[in-house]
């Protein structure tokens, strides 16, 4: 026993100094090492620091946004003051955060040529099909859940956030079990899907940006109606995004190993 | 404020505080990230606690259904294609 | 009501007992798989004993469906997901502790 | 009551707590992810005490995001990060 690390975990991609060769290298680098955990620790002792200060400089009682959120709820038009605050009150904070989401999306979508760094792994045949069994079940019952979140986020917790995540986590099942070929998505299905919902966002706040005259603003009557529609266009496109990026295709790092697996996958499988 | 949501607060806050350490300074990546996994669950237990249970639901899908399998998925694709992990243990006796 | 209250507590305090197990289980058993029946049923079990005793002071019937449902959803996903892990851990070749009661025979 | 609840769920923190100790130790990443997956069931015992102790019934659906989504993680572990090719394949569409 060298060393107290395990080797099975080890990654492969561990990265080590050039000039390392035998032990006189192996030491240098555990000192660099140990130098960079000193100071890492320091500078978290530090940050912790900071936030204790912070937090005991905070006044005791503040008196926040409550009441002014409460005393427009009546023109919101949901019943949860989250909601209502993502989606009406600053209805803008919401729209850019889509906008990031899409650019997220589209960086993945770009190393979308480079290699695949692992092929589709398929465990045996009872593997497959206790997993298939198991997204039989569960798929149903997620998007069940999902669309039992956008509802209950009208007057509770839950919302077009959540409803995406559980959307995304059904796709990210189905990709784990083969039930899904992302990479044979139709392009305009996939563009039109990863930004359905940034369109009818910026559709709907250009509408009532005309008609009211102010950003964002949803007339009385409608405000209801309107943040459903965004609500559930916006959750689907949540979805959409985040399983672009688990199954839009990785970028590879150049391992010995994974260059392996790239030959790997050049040969034509039976 | 009872005494007993005292130690579970203090309870919860430790064991974040040490996951969070243990986990950044992990050189293991898949340790980290089965750390990481365990962080994400006392965070939404954190927000339950703080009584915001909206960010409970966000918390709770997030670390439990994705970032938990984005990251496996990262650190599968950059280490060595098929490893068969040697059992270590010497605690079987 | 109060024979309801000491059922409820019963069962939440026989379902932390079978926490209690599965964590030690965990800790104790030598090898992967001894290690999945902590999981598996020691943790699912406890899950059940405890949301039969909250479903008995739960305020409504969809409160009580959805406590049920917690539970079946618990039993797929994680039996599931371990067999996966026995699966794999088998054909990786991951040798089972055979120890006292080493029957000869390796599948 | 609360109180009895209350007291039970910091019991299981406890559980999880102890259980970090199978994290940090392994010895293989199979028995790591395992414990995660223990954490989530754990997690949701606590989810579902702590929604009665609280007066929270939300939080019980935070705990059917936990039930629900909990298994991900590990079965990405198993199809993305610890890959055993097998003889027989699965059939290509």
């Amino acid at each position: 026993m060298t060393s107290n690390k395990s080797p099975t975990t080890e990654p492969a991609s561990t990265r080590r100094p050039k000039s390392s060769s035998g032990a006189a290298g192996v030491r240098e680098f555990a000192a660099e090492i140990g130098f960079a955990r000193v100071a890492f620790n320091l500078l978290v002792v530090l940050l912790l620091g900071l936030l204790f200060w912070t937090v005991l400089d905070l006044p005791p009682q503040s008196a926040g946004l409550h009441a002014k959120v409460k005393a427009h709820m009546h023109v919101s038009g949901v019943a949860s003051p989250i909601t209502a605050v993502l989606l009406n009150f600053r209805g803008y904070d919401t729209l850019l955060e889509i906008v990031v989401l899409l650019l997220a999306s589209i960086g993945c979508l770009i190393l979308r040529d480079a290699p695949q760094s692992h092929p589709a792994l398929a465990p045996g045949r009872p593997g497959k099909w206790v997993l298939d069994g198991m997204i039989h079940v569960l798929i149903p019952v997620m998007l069940l859940t999902a669309g039992y979140l956008l509802w209950a986020g009208d007057h509770a917790p839950g919302g077009a956030f959540q409803a995406g995540a559980v959307l995304a986590a059904a796709g990210f099942l189905l990709v784990l079990g083969n039930r899904m070929r992302f990479w044979r998505t139709p392009e305009w299905l996939l563009r039109l899907s990863l930004s359905f919902g940034m369109i009818v966002f910026v559709l709907v706040a250009s509408v009532v940006t005309i008609l009211t005259k102010n950003l964002l603003q949803y007339p009385e009557n409608y405000a209801g109606i309107l943040i459903l529609l965004i609500e559930i266009s916006v959750a689907g496109s949540i979805g959409c995004v985040l399983i672009t990026l688990f199954a839009g295709h990785p970028p590879v790092t150049r391992t010995p190993a994974a260059d392996q697996l790239w030959h790997s996958n050049d040969e034509p499988k039976e | 404020m009872t005494a007993l949501t005292w130690i579970f607060d203090g309870l919860l806050t430790a064991a974040m505080v040490y996951l969070a350490w243990s986990l950044l300074s992990e050189r293991d990546l898949f340790k980290a990230v089965v750390l990481f996994i365990a962080f994400g669950l006392l965070m939404a237990l954190a927000w339950v606690r703080l009584r915001a249970p909206d960010i409970a639901l966000a918390e709770a899908a997030i670390s439990a259904g994705l970032s938990g399998v984005l990251l496996l998925d990262a650190v599968g694709a950059i280490r060595s294609p098929n490893p068969v992990p040697e059992d270590t243990s010497s605690d079987s006796g | 009501m109060m024979f309801e209250e000491w059922i409820s507590s019963a069962l939440v305090c026989a379902g932390a007992f079978f926490y209690l197990a599965g964590t030690l289980g965990m800790l104790r058993f030598p090898d992967i798989y001894t290690r999945l029946h902590a999981v598996t049923k020691a943790d699912n079990l406890g899950l059940g004993l405890l949301a039969a005793g909250l479903m008995l002071r739960a305020e409504s019937w969809p409160a009580m469906i959805k406590l049920a449902l917690i539970w079946m959803l618990a039993l797929v996903t994680s039996a599931t997901a371990c067999y996966l892990v026995a699966n794999n851990a088998l054909r990786a070749g991951l040798p089972p502790v055979l120890g006292r009661y080493r029957s000869g025979s390796r599948p | 009551m609360n109180d009895f609840y209350l007291a039970v769920s910091a019991f299981l923190l406890v559980n999880i707590l102890v259980g970090l100790v199978r994290i940090l130790r392994g010895p293989t990443p199979p028995d790591r992810m395992l414990m995660a997956q223990m954490f989530g069931t754990t997690g949701v015992g606590i989810l579902l005490l702590l929604s009665e102790a609280m007066g929270l019934p939300v939080l019980r659906d935070v705990a059917l995001l936990f039930a629900l989504l909990g298994a991900l993680a590990t079965v990405s572990f198993v199809r993305r990060y610890w890959p055993v090719e097998f003889a027989e394949e699965e059939s290509k569409e």
